[in-house]
């Protein structure tokens, strides 16, 4: 783990009010895997304050992270600004990461929006061919092409919510039709990131057909170090300390520490 | 030049510069040890400890506002006996002052905390955190009252062998108050402030953005509030205070130095740039060189009104 | 979808909208004439009015900070007769309610200025500034003390037939108790907060940064912490609330609205943008109409916990 | 007066750490008058809060002006990284300007590094040498060349500090040998800007001669519009109230109506 100012190397609009920046921090990069999180510094004054946490989406020539990230509010608008030549602090990798699938599994990415940034990663580790990923949206203009992210060849199903691109409805569907061919020769492992909603509904059908799987969560964070406790999430189980901490325990977390009706 | 001294004392303390981390924003000090160097800092105060473990507030514990942030942690913590089990051994590897901030819900819980810190090796101090609630009293902070700061003072310090600085609370008609009383008690040192009280809402769902409706304000935002406060009560007790609140550079430092703090305190920083602290000890430390000041001593309390 | 309903009612006083600018940032009204219409606010708070004239502090009396400013204007006014005489007559062809901040260094002084303003065309209502030094009671304010809050406020009543609002400080241990004693003195309604206490040092000459050392903090810094003190004295009178403090953005205000005030003021953020009071009443009207509200009454209080 | 979001047409260093900024500002231009100044609000979050103030340095094309600055803080800082194309939020024309000389006076104009700013305008409606204009700098790489701020021709007499452009020494030794030609056939009328100390060293000249002599001041503003009563200065005479306000009754004002003392 390591703080430094980065290089924009470039920070490119990828779908609508979607952009993939492109950092150079070569020590960064050089530790990071799937499933871990970088803190940026984006205010240039002290508003907004605080760093933003975003998935490292992969890694280019040894050197680049990527990072997709949408524009919700003031920190992202801020970073879409950013221009080529421009740096910026960041302070990574952080947390756990995925744990990678054992030979023989049958791995399926569910993503939900942005939650598709640290599956492309998971993704561009994994053989070719030997996993399913599917990838939920709200329209087509919302659809992050994976040849624009530094992934093409991916074979990815489409979801939207309104049939503009792929399956219409949710991206879990696509997940649930894929459960029900499975024929127990092989065994699915479930890695999901996205919106809450769509990981309880994650959740609920893994549980219930007592599959793997991980998710990776977000929450409020201050540190991203695990000093502050500010980002915590509530246990399953009945312990002295109720609580995990997503920036250190997490992001990633097995489905059955959880405790999702708190969630 | 020769290199300026940035030694200070605090009562006994003796630290090898001005520069803490602050109580809760930077963990049992581990956390950034990839980051930085520990050993450069001041010294560390480690999250509050108390009797027994605590879990903490629900989330949303944290929530961003204008230049400064709100946490309603609730004091989670390992407890006592973890906490020296754990905590401490590492942290005595350490080649630096580490001061354990202490908080309880009785007189007697904070009591029994000091008298369990009391001769352990490797705790160079003890810091009260009087700001969170009196149960025993009707929900009212022991930190807003002279009288029932002095007695918790009171007890600490009949507790233990080590320097005792008392934590106060901004959240006060008249901090002076406070500061007398805790330090007619016996208070070794007092480090002011403590966070601001306030809240946020989300106005989508109409509720507080926090769970537990209203939390501490800690940052930038604060800063002028506790540098006054820390102006008034250097004016006020003959013990050694330190200042604490939304210091972010070592121009922040120097005001509060310049004001009379002996030390300060680095909190929401910690979180904004990790290496907030060492930055601020480099920038005390080219700012006496260029203006000729051999020991940061001489620049302490010298606000010229 | 139907134009939505923005009039409020504070006691008797109706507002076209629940948008007023704070006393002190936005001059006599004029000082804006030429950049917005004042007509389309829902009320004006003009600068504190004091029996006699005041020429303020001596400079510097502002000095910006994270997120906010300090002043120290120091009720720098043109006193009671000039304001009646020079400053009134324009207000009064506004169609828009005025309202009289005022303050005194005693309970008498306090109680001619409101006799001074009673009956008169054109005031909407009275704004009592308790939060100034009371010389009276040896240099403390009168808005950090129950009792003296309850005297001003009852002789202020007393003095005139206009609807009174006090203004409280947050500089205090329990803003609630202020607040009561106030209510149950007579007042119509209580608005909150004023600026937090602070201060900035120039640490290149090592003095304080505004000739009166220390100031008022404004602006998005002191929000949180204002919201807290309107959601706590909401829950704690049965007069309404008008919330004040870092107001920037429709957003906050509705932050202020939900929590329960009635209405709310507009200070800092008139100088960063002249429109913002005027932005704020248009993003209430959208917000409103995108969520189907009919009128903004419908918002207040809406708080769930 | 007015408040209008401006499009940044350039932003362009002119010396060092010195930039100039044309903002298309057409409201703004068409008013404006030498001496007067704008309120910029150079943050893009609210950290600097306050708008910065700085003095039309001219007009150009009917709708562009042009502001001189330097970078001194976190502002100016911002200010120096902004580039063609973004928009910035002006308010302005404020303040009282420059009362232009009359016919038979000599105008001399005296600046002192960024105070060359408001005199640049003054200038630049003025008969080309019908005056005299000295202006002071630290030393020559922070001297400004008038027609890079579009104000070619113009004769000025430079002071350095370090000697390292034209006469080494104050500026205001350059006023000072200029009225020590003076024939009494003509009267010399002073117009002033720059930092403090050089305009004290102005008003203890011309009020010692007895000359006509209008300085610009600045102060710590808030609002720059008269409401806030934040840029306080002391008047020289007694009266109710005690204070001028820099933003609405200034910031130029006659030398002999302060308290030089105070100040
Ligand atoms: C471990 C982790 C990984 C993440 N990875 C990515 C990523 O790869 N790409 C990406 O675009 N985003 C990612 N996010 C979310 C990202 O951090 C937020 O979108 C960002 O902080 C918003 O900043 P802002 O200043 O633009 O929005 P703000 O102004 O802070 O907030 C705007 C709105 O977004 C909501 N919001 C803010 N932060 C979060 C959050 N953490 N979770 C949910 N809602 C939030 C707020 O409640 C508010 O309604 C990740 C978050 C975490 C915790
Ligand atoms: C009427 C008027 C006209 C002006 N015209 C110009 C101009 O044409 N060109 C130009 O470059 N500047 C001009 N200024 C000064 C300009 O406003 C400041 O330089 C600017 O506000 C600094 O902003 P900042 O955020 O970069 O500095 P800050 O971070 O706010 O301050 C940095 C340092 O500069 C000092 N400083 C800040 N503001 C002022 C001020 N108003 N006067 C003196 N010192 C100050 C501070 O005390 C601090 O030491 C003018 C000021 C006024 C009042
Ligand atoms: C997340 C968080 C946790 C904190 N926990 C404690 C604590 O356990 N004990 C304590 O005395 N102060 C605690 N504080 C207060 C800080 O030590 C400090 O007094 C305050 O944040 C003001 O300083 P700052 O503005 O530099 O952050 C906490 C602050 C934050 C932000
Ligand atoms: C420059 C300035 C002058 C003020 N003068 C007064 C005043 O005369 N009377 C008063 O009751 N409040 C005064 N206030 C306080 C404001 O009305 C308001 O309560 C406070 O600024 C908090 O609101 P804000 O954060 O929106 O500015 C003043 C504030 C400022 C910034
Ligand atoms: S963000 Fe600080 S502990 Fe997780
Ligand atoms: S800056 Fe507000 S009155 Fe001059």
């Amino acid at each position: 783990m390591i703080e430094q100012d980065s290089e924009i190397i470039f920070n490119k609009r990828v779908a609508v009010d979607t952009f993939l920046i492109g950092l150079k921090s070569p020590l960064v990069a050089a530790e990071a895997r799937p499933g871990q999180f970088v803190m940026l510094k984006v205010g240039r004054g002290m508003d907004p304050l605080l760093r933003r946490p975003f998935s490292i989406c992969g890694i280019r020539e040894e050197n680049l992270i990527l990072i997709l990230y949408r524009i919700v509010g003031q920190g992202t608008r801020i970073m879409c600004d950013f221009r080529k030549g421009e740096s910026l602090s960041v302070l990574g990798p952080l947390g756990s990461g995925f744990e990678m699938p054992h030979k023989g599994d049958m791995p399926i990415l569910v993503a939900g929006g942005m939650g598709i940034a640290p599956l492309i990663f998971l993704a561009s580790i994994m053989e070719p061919g030997s996993f399913s990923f599917f990838a939920g949206f709200g329209s087509a203009k919302e659809v992050v092409a994976t040849d624009e992210v530094g992934s093409s060849g991916l074979d990815l199903s489409i979801s939207t919510d309104d049939g503009s691109a792929g399956h219409r409805g949710l991206v879990t569907e696509l997940l649930e039709n894929r459960l029900a061919g499975f024929d127990g020769k092989t065994s699915p492992v479930v890695f999901a990131c996205g919106p809450l909603p769509m990981l309880k509904e994650v959740a609920a059908i893994t549980l219930d057909g007592v599959l793997s799987c991980q998710v990776s969560l977000e929450a409020s964070m201050a540190c991203g170090l695990g000093a502050c406790q500010g980002c915590a999430i509530r246990r399953s189980s009945e312990q002295a300390i109720a609580y995990y901490h997503v920036c250190q325990d997490g992001p990633v977390f097995d489905v059955n520490v959880l405790d999702w009706g708190a969630l | 030049m020769v290199h300026p001294d940035l030694r200070v004392k605090i009562g006994a303390l003796e630290l090898k510069n001005p520069v803490l981390t602050a109580s809760g924003t930077f963990g049992y000090g581990r956390e950034f040890s990839s980051l930085i160097d520990l050993d450069l800092l001041g010294g560390i105060v480690v999250k509050g400890v108390s009797l027994k473990p605590r879990e903490g507030n629900p989330p949303p514990r944290i929530v961003e506002t204008p230049c400064g942030m709100l946490n309603a942690i609730g004091l989670a913590n390992v407890g006592l006996e973890s906490f020296l089990k754990e905590k401490l051994p590492w942290l005595q590897g350490l080649n630096t002052a580490v001061i354990v901030n202490i908080y309880g819900h009785t007189v007697e819980e904070y009591g029994a905390v000091a008298a369990g810190l009391s001769g352990v090796k490797g705790i160079s101090a003890i810091e009260v955190n009087i700001s969170c609630p009196n149960v025993e009293q009707g929900g009212m902070a022991f930190g807003t009252d002279p009288d029932m700061s002095a007695k918790v003072t009171e007890r600490v310090v009949k507790e233990t062998d080590k320097p005792v600085i008392v934590k106060l609370s901004p959240n006060v008609t008249d901090i002076r108050k406070i500061a007398v009383a805790a330090a007619d008690a016996g208070a070794d040192a007092l480090s002011l402030t403590n966070t601001l009280t306030g809240m946020a809402i989300d106005i989508e769902r109409r509720v507080p953005k926090l769970a537990n409706i209203s939390g501490g304000l800690s940052g930038p935002a604060i800063r002028p509030v506790s540098l006054f406060m820390v102006h008034q009560v250097v004016r006020a007790v003959k013990i050694p205070v330190i200042g604490v609140g939304g210091i972010v550079d070592y121009r922040d430092a120097l005001e509060f130095l310049i004001a009379g703090a002996r030390a300060i305190q680095i909190g929401t920083a910690n979180f904004v740039d990790p290496r907030a602290s060492l930055d601020i000890i480099e920038g005390l430390r080219i700012f006496c060189q260029d203006k000729g000041i051999d020991r940061i001593e001489d620049v302490i309390g010298t606000l010229k009104i």
